[in-house]
């Protein structure tokens, strides 16, 4: 444990000096490679709350992220062609203010999660994760053939959405945006993980009937936790919007759902950091063998056959086996 | 009726053609300790499960303190105090001994979750903890994580769990199933202890601690209840010899 | 006369390399899919496009793979402009990609050159002047068959596509052009290969003709199923179901179907010959459609270095409007919103020996532009 | 509509609803007996179309081709299973499931890097093309007819295989309780293989009998590998006759909704709009059947709860 919380400290330094590094050396890709990470990491912290420490394998975070990303979208959409987005219960044409946009995303998200969390959290084991999967795949295919926002073109804003006082097309500037929601969103898990709402969900993941028999009603303990995890995930569709300043239903394909997942087993599920280091990985090696060769699709599945097969429980592991005795 | 903390009538749960009780009609008064005794298979732990709420029963009621909890789910049930060990030992594994018997403690202690509140530093879930842990004697090993107990240590920590909650009634399944000599000891003891807060309806193989603790003994066998009194009646009746061959009554 | 020019240009070149080296190199981003379904498209515009660059040293090109994943392209894009610095971007196969890359691209006064994709808005409103679209406005293959249609006496057209706004394009395109009635109209599902139930509404319908848009597998899939359905309807469609790479999956099922396209590798001209048979000794295969686009695009660039320098945007925009390049499709121009001005032909599927390819019957549409001109604002 | 194309469409879904049960019928298998989820299941449906593929162009007979397909994927199980799939059996469903998406990386662009990136070409024999008269005035396509008959076949097979002989014995002792066939002395890891090789290989058979009539390319396998796992999660995970009357379900579903739900909905809107949200609805369709199935009964249709 001791290491593990080192190497963390160290993936904050990271986090905080690289995209200066890029800044400074005129090297901007890097501060946008680096944006993803991040704006992944959250998504994939966001999945790691409900299947990390609750044990909910959701296959289908995809819709949250893609609904995060699709409320931006459309918001801003309407703000650039100031055209009404609807008149009833309200006038609402839009809005590119991120200040506005960031709480539709939040309570959007969470009303999805809690729909989709209410029909799913009946089943359990791989039902569970082929329910999750069936309502993502529901939002995919209406988002490709719904004409009003793209369809499968998907929706271009241009422009990335605007702050008070603060250029958010500077890409430094944006990466800290998105870094503070990192360091948010890390706070806020840190927080929920070690309270006794947290102690109930990380107990229900180990053992629910043990968590029902000592009178704690697991149904709305795993309800609160999909939410909350939905809604970060949600958030981080918003920022991936963004960054783009495009969203297509691309983002709600299963593979989207997958990848999340797998920068949260890859970094070590039920770790803080783990989806960090998992999505750095992952893209990272996505960066160099792309480089190197059209098949690298090839070698990133033999790689990852080798961490599941040889490291196990995810990179961050490497930094705790020596000490886990010594707790 | 005034002496009966939990009354249960004509039980019954079939699984197709196959009967796991049969309309079984059980009682427990308060301050005792009423042993239910069987072969395997008799139906003795589907009876806790329908009792808990875990398994849906098909007819009967259930009636804990004059209430009825016929409809009730397994939470609400365990919410207004029937408390239960499992046959296997069942707790969190990854947890340390002390955070299994917070986790217990936490429905008694607010009614609300505290969502970003650490809860290591709620002292008095602690403090309490370690009162239970005492009574069960593992106040040295509060820190281990369960998994790593030892066998007997896990049946202490089961039964620390049923206490924490402060329950209207426990339901022991077998909570000294594998206890060494010291460790049925302690528990002989502390069942006798808690038995007049809480009444014990307690299912058990080892015959020696049953007829040790148990003021009443329920014989039950193919999911029917055939006897019913106390441990000497128990020893007398020619039924329960023909169900309890090999055994020494 | 004419060899003395052309040795001064040369010359000139050649001068240029070593005095004026900066000024006369052009970098190039390539972004299109070479992974996982679809790539093929994306290797044969790379190819098409490596092969007219090759040996000009004052070309660099990268070539990034997008997987088909528009996120992946806005990144890619992002990187080129902002670390390597590219003058051009080039390479995008669909639609949906390109509408998530031109408009950033050429908003930040990066030339962008489309060797595939033509999505309508950005022919129409989204029209830009460092936009170029080098192979077709999406609609135009359609509409040719629209027109083909008509001139094949067609009737009552079944018409489908999938539910998309590339495939609404489609049926759009080639309702403009059509004069008949329909029969019937369809939306099939996105990835969608069996199209036993389409086939049978085609069946039970009347209709006299069947019009389809379904690139890549899909395609495949409904031509093999089709003919084995013993529906003897004319079918017609737009070259991408019934292209060199393509053909092949498809079998004698495609043999004799009438498919429309702005290239075809038996279009009679320099250019064109000299295209294929390079091609061919090349990489050891024919050439397909989006190979000949791709090398379009190539020589297209190399025709507008030769007239002005890349930092000179003005000039070098100038310089791609004027289109002053020999096409493998023989007479190209650009329309007011820069997209081609060109012949659409009709081919039918012919073997060659073993090997299926096409044939041009006829020309469907003559100095063909397309439906959005007036729609620019440029 | 008449009722002669409602039959033709139901013939269509039954025959989606057969070839679904090919796939699916290995895939709940793995799950039944070993508790794998296999994500790359849908790799052997290709790997089986470009083994059919090869031979076929090698040799010109569709009937080797099959034989090829069936094989070709058979011993990219058994492969699979040994190097790989073995080291997974006690891991937990994550690990289970990032591994074999490792697994679709790895196959998909393996098979790339040996036939390129263009479709392959797969056609059906001769005396299957065309159709077939049945009953009044149907015609149907031969070659989906038999099809049908193959998936029932198989079908007919599996439970054969299953209720009377000694290997089916075997896997009925899997699924009930793996601890058990240790006990009975049964060599579980050759088990194991046999159960892999042949969910994989009635895999590799759909592909090439779908391929023939499809198209033959990098990545056909993922989108079936999902509806598959619609079909298992909706009959109940470890069912085979679950996997039966799911694919047939989801088949169906599938084949009428998106056909008559267009026509249905013009009914209140107008066409143009109808076909747009008809269309978008009808691929949705599966989905909203599955959830609604889970909701009702979260351990699918024949599962255990």
């Amino acid at each position: 444990m001791i290491i593990e919380k080192v190497f963390n400290k160290w993936i904050l330094l990271f986090l905080f000096t690289i995209p200066v590094f890029g800044f400074v050396f005129e090297e901007p890709y890097y501060i946008t490679l680096t944006t993803k990470v991040v704006i992944l990491g959250i998504a994939g912290i966001g999945l790691n709350l409900a299947l990390g420490y609750c044990g909910l394998i959701s296959f289908g975070h995809a819709a949250f992220f893609g609904l995060g990303g699709y409320v931006t979208g459309i918001l801003s959409f309407h703000a650039l062609n100031s055209e009404l987005m609807f008149s009833w219960p309200f006038v609402s044409s839009g809005s590119s203010d991120m200040l506005v946009i960031w709480p539709i995303v939040i309570l959007s998200s969470a009303f999805l999660a809690l729909i989709i969390g209410l029909l799913s959290l009946r089943t359990t084991g791989v039902y569970f994760i082929m329910i999750t999967l069936a309502f993502a795949q529901m939002l995919y295919f209406f988002a490709i053939s719904w004409p009003n926002y793209g369809g499968e073109d998907g929706l271009s804003i241009y422009m990335r959405n605007s702050l008070p006082i603060i250029n958010t097309m500077d890409p430094l500037t944006f990466y800290f945006i998105c870094l503070f929601w990192l360091l948010v969103v890390i706070f806020i898990s840190a927080k929920l993980i070690n309270s006794s709402f947290g102690m109930a969900f990380q107990a229900i993941k180990q053992n629910e009937e043990r968590v029902k028999s000592v009178g704690i009603e697991t149904f709305k303990v795993k309800l609160l936790v999909f939410v909350i995890s939905g809604t970060i995930t949600g958030l981080a569709g918003s920022l991936y919007t963004d960054l783009n300043r495009f969203i297509s239903p691309s983002v709600l394909n299963w593979q989207m759902s997958g990848e999340i997942m797998i920068f949260v087993i890859l970094g070590g599920i039920a770790r803080l950091y783990g989806p960090i280091v998992g999505a750095a990985f992952f893209i990272v090696i996505e960066q160099t063998l792309g480089g190197y060769t059209e098949n690298w699709q090839f070698w990133l599945g033999l790689i990852l056959i080798l961490e599941i097969l040889y490291v196990r429980t995810g990179i961050l592991s490497l930094f705790e086996k020596k000490f886990k005795y010594e707790k | 009726m005034k002496n009966k903390i939990l009354n249960i009538k004509n039980l019954s749960k079939s699984y197709g053609a196959f009967k796991v009780t049969d309309e079984i009609t059980i009682d427990l008064h308060f301050d005792e300790i009423h042993a239910l005794i069987g072969p395997n298979g008799a139906g003795k732990s589907t009876l806790i499960k329908q009792i808990v709420g875990s398994v849906k029963h098909d007819i009967g009621s259930i009636i804990l303190d004059q209430e009825d909890i016929t409809d009730l789910t397994d939470v609400e049930r365990a919410k207004i105090g029937i408390s239960r060990t499992f046959q296997v030992s069942s707790i969190i594994p990854q947890f340390s001994a002390i955070d299994n018997i917070v986790l217990s403690l936490l429905d008694k202690s607010s009614k609300t979750f505290q969502l970003f509140k650490s809860i290591k530093n709620n002292k008095d879930l602690y403090s309490n903890a370690k009162k239970i842990l005492k009574e069960i004697e593992l106040s040295e090993k509060s820190d281990i994580s369960a998994s790593d107990l030892s066998h007997g240590d896990r049946r202490k920590l089961e039964v620390g769990l049923a206490l924490a909650m402060d329950p209207k009634v426990f339901l022991f399944d077998e909570p000294m199933a594998g206890l060494d000599e010291s460790g049925t000891k302690m528990m002989i003891n502390l069942f006798k202890k808690i038995k007049t807060n809480s009444p014990i309806l307690l299912i058990e193989h080892d015959m020696d601690a049953v007829f040790a603790l148990a003021d009443r003994v329920s014989v039950i066998n193919y999911g029917k209840i055939v006897a019913t009194g106390t441990v000497d009646e128990i020893r007398k009746n020619e039924l329960v010899r023909d169900v309890y061959l090999g055994y020494e009554i | 006369m004419k060899k003395f020019t052309t040795t001064l240009a040369a010359l000139l070149i050649l001068g240029s390399t070593s005095s004026f080296a900066d000024g006369h190199k052009v970098k190039v981003g390539m972004i299109t899919t070479l992974s996982g379904g679809g790539s093929g498209l994306g290797i044969d515009v790379r190819d098409g496009f490596m092969l007219a660059v090759k040996g000009n040293k004052n070309i660099s090109v990268i070539t990034k793979d997008d997987q088909r994943k528009p996120d992946i392209a806005v990144q890619l894009a992002d990187k080129m402009i902002q670390s390597d610095k590219v003058d051009v971007l080039t390479g995008i196969i669909w639609s949906n990609l390109a509408m998530a890359v031109v408009p950033a691209t050429v908003n930040q006064g990066k030339f962008y050159l489309s060797p595939n994709a033509g999505p309508s808005k950005l022919a129409g409103k989204g029209c830009h002047k460092n936009y170029f679209n080098v192979a077709w406005q999406n609609d135009n293959l359609h509409e040719a068959a629209g027109g083909y249609a008509n001139s094949a006496g067609f009737k009552n057209s079944f018409i489908l596509a999938p539910n998309y706004p590339a495939g609404k394009d489609a049926l759009t395109g080639y309702k403009r052009y059509f004069k008949g009635s329909l029969a019937g109209e369809i939306y099939t599902k996105l990835g969608q290969k069996d199209y036993a139930a389409e086939i049978a509404q085609i069946r039970a319908s009347g209709a006299d003709s069947v019009f389809f848009f379904l690139p890549g597998g899909m395609g495949i899939g409904f031509m093999k199923q089709f003919s084995q359905s013993g529906i003897k309807l004319p079918v017609v469609g737009p070259a991408f179901s019934f292209d060199q790479g393509i053909l092949k999956a498809v079998g004698d099922a495609a043999l004799g179907v009438k498919n429309t396209s702005q290239w075809s590798k038996d279009i009679v001209n320099d250019a064109n010959k000299k295209f294929v048979k390079d091609f061919e000794s090349e990489y050891g295969r024919l050439p397909s459609l989006y190979a000949s686009q791709g090398y379009d695009t190539g020589k297209l660039l190399i025709s507008a270095m030769s007239k002005a320098k890349v930092k000179d945007k003005d000039k070098f925009r100038d310089a791609l409007r004027k289109a002053d390049f020999s096409s493998t499709r023989g007479k190209f121009s650009f329309d007011k919103n820069h997209h081609p001005i060109q012949d659409i032909y009709v081919r039918e599927v012919i073997k060659e020996g073993k090997i299926l390819t096409n044939k041009i019957v006829s020309v469907g549409l003559k100095d063909h532009s397309n439906a959005y001109v007036s729609e620019c604002k440029m | 509509m008449t009722s002669i194309l409602f039959f033709e469409q139901l013939l269509n879904g039954i025959q989606f609803g057969t070839m679904l049960f090919l796939m699916s019928a290995g895939l709940t298998l793995i799950f039944g007996v070993m508790g794998l989820i296999n994500l790359a299941h849908g790799s052997f449906y290709m790997i089986g179309a470009f083994s059919a593929a090869l031979i076929a162009s090698l040799t010109g007979s569709f009937w080797l081709a099959l034989l090829a397909s069936l094989s070709g994927a058979a011993i990219a199980g058994v492969l699979i299973e040994i190097f790989i799939i073995r080291r997974l059996y006690r891991r937990d469903h994550l690990d289970q499931v990032l591994a074999t998406f490792a697994l679709i990386l790895l196959l998909s662009e393996g098979v790339r890097w040996c036939f390129g990136a263009f479709p392959l070409y797969l056609d059906i024999p001769e005396n299957l093309n065309g159709t077939l008269p049945i009953l009044d005035d149907i015609i149907y396509s031969k070659y989906r007819l038999f099809i049908i008959f193959m998936g029932l076949l198989i079908a007919a097979g599996l439970y054969i295989l299953i209720t009377k002989t000694r290997l089916g014995v075997r896997i009925r002792a899997g699924q009930n309780d793996r601890q058990m066939i240790s006990a009975l002395g049964i060599d579980i890891s050759k088990l194991y293989t046999i159960v892999f090789a042949l969910g994989a290989s009635l895999a590799g058979l759909a592909g090439a009998m779908i391929g023939a009539i499809q198209s033959v390319e990098v990545g056909m396998g993922e989108p079936i590998l999902i509806l598959a796992f619609v079909v298992i999660v909706i009959g109940g995970i470890g069912s085979i006759k679950g996997a039966l009357i799911g694919s047939i379900l989801v088949g169906v579903t599938d084949t009428i909704g998106r056909i008559f739900l267009p026509e249905f909905l013009k009914v209140f809107m107008e066409p143009a709009s109808a076909t747009s949200v008809g269309s978008s609805i009808g691929s949705m369709l599966i989905y909203i059947l599955m959830a609604l199935i889970l909701i009702i009964k979260p351990s699918g249709l024949f599962g255990k709860t």
